[in-house]
């Protein structure tokens, strides 16, 4: 076990736990955005920095596993030089983000925009400057990619790569120009994406979505001259009691 | 397979040789005569292979080519003067050689014996002799310990190492020293990490000894990726001396326990690259590197990987994931490669430099590295001089030195009579250090206490006319090219800190924005997942600590005091020297002068473009930039 | 019902063994592109989404008497391959597409705001007949290891005598692991099944099957993991609940309680299936089930 | 979306595939074996098409995008040919501080293309590249195997010149 203080409040861990993981067990939350358990644990938003005696910068929580060289140490969850840092990559993140929040899909249930909410994020275009203006992909049946919202968390490359063992997307290019997209630019229709859309359920922001083919449901059931016949999948009604349906 | 004995024995054979090139008179060497041409990149860019091909055709025509033997080494380190030939035992130093020398050179030096002064570096050439390369302001302050066999055997010959005591301190390692014994003399010498952090080696491979005990495999790799621009040390190395990094990786494989060792090269170093190839196999061929090495059943064998064009690859765990075949980007730590490092075995990491000193620290023992240097940082470091500087080149010089005596004494000075402004060290990680801290003693602890870093040894001179808030610029520009892109502080982060700067630079900038700028420094440095994001803003902090009234003059007067920022930049005509001859005019390509025959001419500031041929053309000095 | 059928046939005619589920849309098309060799073993069914579609256009029409072309056929899917899946050539039993439109759960919670339901003040209502009554087997397909189970169901009592008190509960394939592995004795023969979900655990399986190491007659995979429930069409949970939280169990826990609360628990029992295989299918696997409810898979060259 | 196939259409010799195979089969079982099959490929291809890369993958069993990830994070490798001169103007530092800017500059000016562009009559390619370490002759530009140092803006011209067969 590893004795640490997190906020000066003493605590003992499992050897290896991450101090994401140890503030977890006991009650205290970090924010996370790029972290995905068992899958993309690779410390690449830096939304979960916290303060740790003895280290030069801030650590980030969720690939930091605790060891004995780490015994007695203290670590700060919400100081404000963490709170501050956390706002500034939210701040720089909005900096090259399509922030057309209104127009999108995920409004209302993306993270980067609860996060903003959460971390006090008051002015959204801060960091002023150039940003990526990427194709949007909208060559498959059952969804389109906009790298115009993408934040490079990597998670939907995990999903694809480690749930489906496909990898038909990944990060291409390097730098502020680094893309998550397919070989060649290549549309995801030329590619073996076989549409499972586990990226989808990944992704924390819009910039991967399913098509919208409510409309036509509702021309149909509009329309005096067709019957319309509903079947729903058993799994559905399992998630669908979420509470943002029953307002 | 070959046993220690027969190693003693090539050194018996050729060391009386040898000796010619260390001025003492041949032995019962065939040779009267050793003339070594520098092979380094530099030279040969400046056709010193020509001249080499050359010299064998006249030896032949003159009958003397059993007599005096034509060898290719490494660098000298004195590139300003390349191409560079020595001839031993006289140590004569020709210098700026070239193809129609040879000739000469051959016929007066060679055959008749008389030294050709006017080829001679000018500065050997004295009223009282020939001052012998040592003596010269460039090598005297030296201490060659890294550099010991550049430019002095030729590194594709791997018998003219052994006859220098090469492999002598793998000999000792095998058959006298426990892996604790050795780890424990590298940790009395006080031995740091050449390649900039400066992490105690010692220590390193004590954690990768120790930390996990039942690994089936280690690694030890070496950092040859040297992606600082104006850093050329560890090309150098490689280029001279390859072997001496071979027997260093071979005694920290028995140190830690590992058998499998790589080494990441630049692929922008072919020559190196090529001399490492052809040194690892004369290596396996002397049963030096493979099974049973000189017979103690000590295993260990190397490869080469090449680097693809990447900066960030320097860093120690994205050099680690490039061997691995991946995106060289880096890995959070911990864990650290002492404990999971290459294929997530423990591995230590070490540049070439620090390898570069491992055999001289185990055969002349750690007490006599640790008398070199200062209290904290001990040995030697080799850094690559260059910008305005007048002996461009390689200089070794123990820990402790000033900078003051490597620019004016060792370096020559700053050309063209101008002003010292700064030196810059660490390249895009480091920073400036101004002429106020000339006089510092180089040391790691020094350096990043004036808020610069030792780096891996790129020193460049800037004189008056760099401006600062230009070269931080131009090192942003780079890092946010280089940057590997995985996290958000030094993704995006670099890019808008380079926007500010060219903010800064065409004079659209407020006071606001420099207070923005450094908030946004302090945070990548303490945000960043790797070293190349913690360290990216140092140029500009080291330059607003020291250069902060330039900075003000681009912010507030919207004026660039050393004239590089174009954007700042109005050309003007002084009247009394304009002859109206309208050449300026003429070659304006927006029609921005104006002004009749034989009359002042002037420049419409607004639509002048500072293209500045005006000014290339005008041959009365008549226009100037404020 | 019909998978179930098929397996018997395949075990008694010494066909291609191991059979392997094809509802799921995704591993369709990845055991086109990445296991062409496995095509013959995909059983020949068409998905439950593209079967009850061409049950309404059949026989659901022609009971009621609407042109099937005037029949927009819409599914609501955890599921974003079914998009795909509705284009797919040979699903068009009626000579019209048998599913029109397939949305996901999230665009229903879209179209459910947009009409403005509020669910607490709504009555509870059945489903339309016919086939509104699925049975406890159909309930649990959304989970990892329900589709095996529900096929063992039927299995077990056709090869027992269809005895009314045959098994119902087969643990053993029940569970989020990634991999399962089960043995049942069936009227005197050893049954080996498996239960993948997550596609890299179907190329961990499958290539153990193809090197030998592993010895099983019948093959569920899930393309997502966890199942359906876990599905890309799925309501979206944030990081901070599905790092903490185990959806896939939980999901699947809601299935097994709705399993064990159904009176009918096995398809053969469901009435509304009795009705369909007497009025119109005759037998699971006759001329016409191939017809309407079988389809064919190819080869995809798209690159990898 | 902007497929980014190469300008130049693919063909290839016998020899070259054959080569191909041998360096595949050679560094297949090694461990971190991509790295030196790309750098050997682009060796015998002077470039990476998609169906050198597509090659690459089949044979290690790897994705395309995985390839192509790694291929487009280094600036050696290449997914157009490069000129039959590749003109490589050093911008380290050294060569930064004594005017390589300039110099790049003016070949951007006489070339007519920018940088990391190739002419159209494939003759020349134009690339900055990082310190290639002979910052004793800044600075410095490198044509082919062929090293030009302490360069002025000026003589740009009549380098090139050299090169007009």
């Amino acid at each position: 076990m590893v004795n640490i203080k997190i906020n000066g409040i003493e605590y003992s861990v499992e050897e290896g736990t991450t101090i994401l993981e140890a503030c977890r067990q006991n009650g205290i939350r970090i924010p996370t955005l790029c972290w995905l358990k068992d899958i993309n644990a690779i410390g690449a938003c830096r939304i979960c920095v916290v303060e740790m005696s003895g280290a030069r910068s801030l650590t980030a929580a969720c690939v930091y596993p605790l060891s004995k060289f780490d015994e007695g140490k203290n670590i700060l969850t919400h100081s404000p030089a963490v709170l501050e840092s956390r706002k500034m990559t939210l701040q720089l993140l909005l900096s090259n983000h399509n922030m057309d929040c209104l127009a999108c899909a995920r409004s209302g249930n993306c993270e980067l925009q609860a996060l903003c909410k959460e971390l006090g994020v008051d002015d959204s275009s801060y960091f002023e400057g150039a940003k990526n203006e990427f194709d949007i992909d909208t060559s498959s049946k059952h969804m389109y990619r906009d790298d115009n919202k993408c934040i490079n968390c990597r998670r939907c490359v995990a999903a694809c790569e480690k749930y489906q063992g496909i990898g038909v997307i990944g990060a291409n290019e390097r730098g502020f120009k680094t893309e998550i997209s397919c070989a060649f630019g290549m549309d995801l229709a030329n590619t073996a994406c076989v549409s499972c859309g586990q990226c989808i359920t990944a992704c924390p922001t819009g910039a991967l979505s399913e098509k919208d083919d409510t409309d036509k449901v509702w021309e149909a059931l509009a329309d005096p001259e067709k019957v319309v016949v509903v079947q729903t999948a058993p799994a559905v009604r399992a998630s669908l009691g979420r509470l943002s349906v029953i307002r | 397979m070959m046993t220690v004995a027969e190693l003693d024995a090539i050194k018996a054979k050729l060391h009386s040789q040898m000796m010619l090139r260390k001025g003492s008179e041949a032995g019962e060497d065939t040779y009267r005569k050793h003339v070594l041409v520098c092979g380094g990149t530099g030279c040969t860019s400046s056709g010193s292979m020509g001249i080499i091909n050359k010299l064998n055709e006249e030896l032949k025509k003159n009958g003397i080519e059993n007599e005096v033997k034509v060898i290719k080494t490494g660098c000298f380190g004195l590139c300003a003067l390349g191409p560079i030939m020595i001839v031993y035992p006289e140590g004569s130093f020709y210098s700026m050689v070239k193809e129609e020398n040879i000739p000469e050179i051959v016929s007066e030096h060679l055959v008749k014996g008389n030294v050709v002064e006017r080829l001679l570096y000018s500065e050997t050439v004295t009223d009282s002799g020939i001052k012998s390369l040592n003596e010269t302001n460039f090598y005297k302050k030296q201490h060659r310990v890294a550099l010991r066999n550049c430019g002095v055997i030729s590194p594709e010959n791997i018998e003219e190492y052994i006859a220098l005591d090469g492999y002598q301190a793998l000999a000792k390692v095998l058959t006298q020293m426990t892996p604790e014994d050795v780890i424990q003399t590298i940790l009395d010498s006080g031995l740091r990490g050449r390649g900039g952090g400066g992490f105690p080696t010692g220590k390193k491979w004590q954690l990768a000894r120790n930390l996990v005990k039942d690994a089936d495999q280690k690694y030890v790799c070496c950092n040859a990726d040297e992606g600082d621009p104006g850093a050329f040390m560890d090309r150098s190395v490689l280029e001279g001396d390859p072997h001496v990094v071979i027997e260093a990786m071979a005694i920290a494989g028995y140190a830690i326990g590992a058998t499998q060792g790589y080494i990441y090269v630049r692929a922008e170093y072919p020559i190196a690259v090529e001399r490492l190839r052809i040194a690892i196999g004369q290596a396996r061929e002397y049963g030096l590197l493979g099974d049973n090495i000189l017979g103690t059943g000590f295993k260990f064998d190397l490869d080469l990987r090449l680097g693809a064009g990447a900066f960030v690859c320097g860093e120690e765990t994205a050099l680690m994931t490039s061997i691995e075949g991946n995106r060289g980007e880096p890995r959070p730590r911990p864990p650290f490669p002492a404990e999971s490092g290459l294929f997530q075995k423990p591995t230590i990491l070490n540049n070439v430099e620090t390898y570069a000193n491992v055999p001289q620290i185990i055969l002349n023992g750690a007490d006599w590295f640790a008398s070199m240097g200062t209290e904290k940082s001990k040995g030697t470091k080799v850094f690559a001089l260059g910008g305005k500087i007048h002996n461009t080149g390689l200089v070794e010089i123990p820990m402790g030195t000033t900078l003051r005596e490597v620019i004016y004494e060792i370096g020559g000075g700053i050309p063209n009579g101008k002003e010292f402004k700064a030196a810059q060290t660490g390249g895009p990680s480091g920073g400036c250090i101004p002429a106020e801290h000339l006089d510092i003693p180089i040391d790691y602890d020094n350096l990043i206490s004036i808020g610069s870093m030792m780096g891996s040894g790129g020193l460049i001179v800037m004189d008056e006319n760099n401006c600062m808030v230009d070269i931080a610029k131009f090192f942003l520009e780079f890092t946010v090219d280089e940057s590997c892109g995985k996290c958000t502080p030094c993704r995006i982060g670099t890019k808008r800190l380079y926007e500010m700067l060219e903010k800064i630079t065409s004079g659209n900038a407020t006071l606001e924005d420099l207070d923005k700028m450094e908030k946004l420094c302090y945070y990548i440095k303490n945000n960043s997942l790797c070293g190349l994001g913690q360290t990216a803003p140092n140029p500009v902090l080291s330059t607003l600590r020291y250069f902060k009234d330039e900075y003000l003059a681009h912010v507030v007067d919207k004026k660039c005091p050393a004239g590089v920022c174009q954007d700042l930049l109005t050309y003007k005509i002084v009247a009394d020297k304009c002859k109206g001859c309208t050449a300026c005019a003429r070659k304006c390509p927006v029609g921005a002068i104006s002004g009749t025959v034989k009359e002042p001419h002037s420049i419409d500031t607004t639509k002048c473009i500072k293209c500045g041929a005006c000014m290339a053309t005008c041959k009365f000095g008549a226009i100037v930039k404020e | 019902m019909e998978e179930a059928n098929e397996f018997i046939d395949r075990v008694k005619n010494g066909d291609v063994l191991p059979m392997i589920t094809s509802c799921s849309p995704g591993w369709v098309r990845y055991c086109e592109a990445y296991f062409p060799e496995f095509l013959p073993n995909l059983s020949s069914c068409k998905s439950p989404q593209q079967m009850a579609g061409a049950i309404i256009k059949t026989y659901w029409a022609k009971k009621n008497n609407i042109d099937p072309k005037n029949i927009v056929s819409v599914s609501v899917m955890p599921c974003t391959a079914k998009k795909f899946e509705i284009g797919r050539e040979d699903q068009s039993a009626a000579g019209v597409p048998d599913v029109d439109i397939s949305i996901t759960t999230r665009e229903l919670v879209k179209m459910i705001n947009k009409a403005g339901l509020r669910f607490n003040d709504l009555p509870d209502e059945k489903f339309d007949s016919p086939l509104s009554e699925g049975s406890g087997a159909a309930v649990i397909f959304g989970a990892t290891g329900g589709v095996m189970e529900a096929a063992l169901r039927t299995a077990v009592w056709k090869l027992t005598g269809e005895a009314p008190d045959s098994p119902v509960e087969f643990n053993e394939v029940r569970g989020v692991e990634g991999i399962k592995f089960a043995e049942y004795n069936v009227g005197g023969t050893a049954v080996k099944v498996a239960v993948v979900s997550g596609l890299a655990n179907a190329k961990k399986l499958l290539t153990q099957v193809k090197n030998g190491e592993v010895d099983v007659q019948f093959i569920e995979v899930m393309a997502c993991p966890g199942g359906c429930v876990n599905g890309g069409g799925q309501v979206i949970q944030p990081a901070e609940v599905r790092n903490f939280v185990d959806i896939r169990a939980e999901r699947a826990k809601a299935l097994y309680s709705l399993d064990t609360a159904r009176a009918v628990r096995k398809s053969h029992e469901s009435p509304d299936i009795k009705e369909v295989y007497a009025n119109f299918l005759g037998e699971p696997g006759s001329h016409t089930a191939h017809e309407v409810l079988h389809t064919s898979y190819k080869p995809s060259s798209l690159s990898k | 979306m902007a497929f980014k196939k190469s300008v130049v259409a693919f063909s290839q010799t016998p020899e070259q595939e054959q080569k191909l195979m041998e360096v595949i089969n050679k560094e297949k079982g090694h461990k971190g074996a991509l790295m030196p099959i790309l750098q050997q490929a682009q060796e015998i291809y002077g470039y990476l098409p998609i169906e050198v890369q597509t090659i690459i993958a089949e044979e290690m069993g790897i994705s395309l995008e995985k390839v192509y990830g790694v291929v487009t994070f280094y600036a050696q490798f290449s997914l157009n040919p490069k000129g039959k001169y590749k003109i490589s103007v050093c911008l380290g530092t050294a060569c930064y501080v004594k005017g390589s800017g300039d110099v790049y500059n003016k070949l951007q000016e006489v070339l007519n293309i920018k940088g990391g562009e190739l002419t159209p009559d494939g003759k020349f390619s134009l690339e900055a590249c990082r310190c290639i370490g002979a910052c004793g002759l800044a600075p410095v530009m490198t044509i082919n195997d062929d090293v030009y140092g302490r360069l002025t803006v000026d003589e740009v011209g009549d380098i090139l010149a050299k090169y007009n067969d």
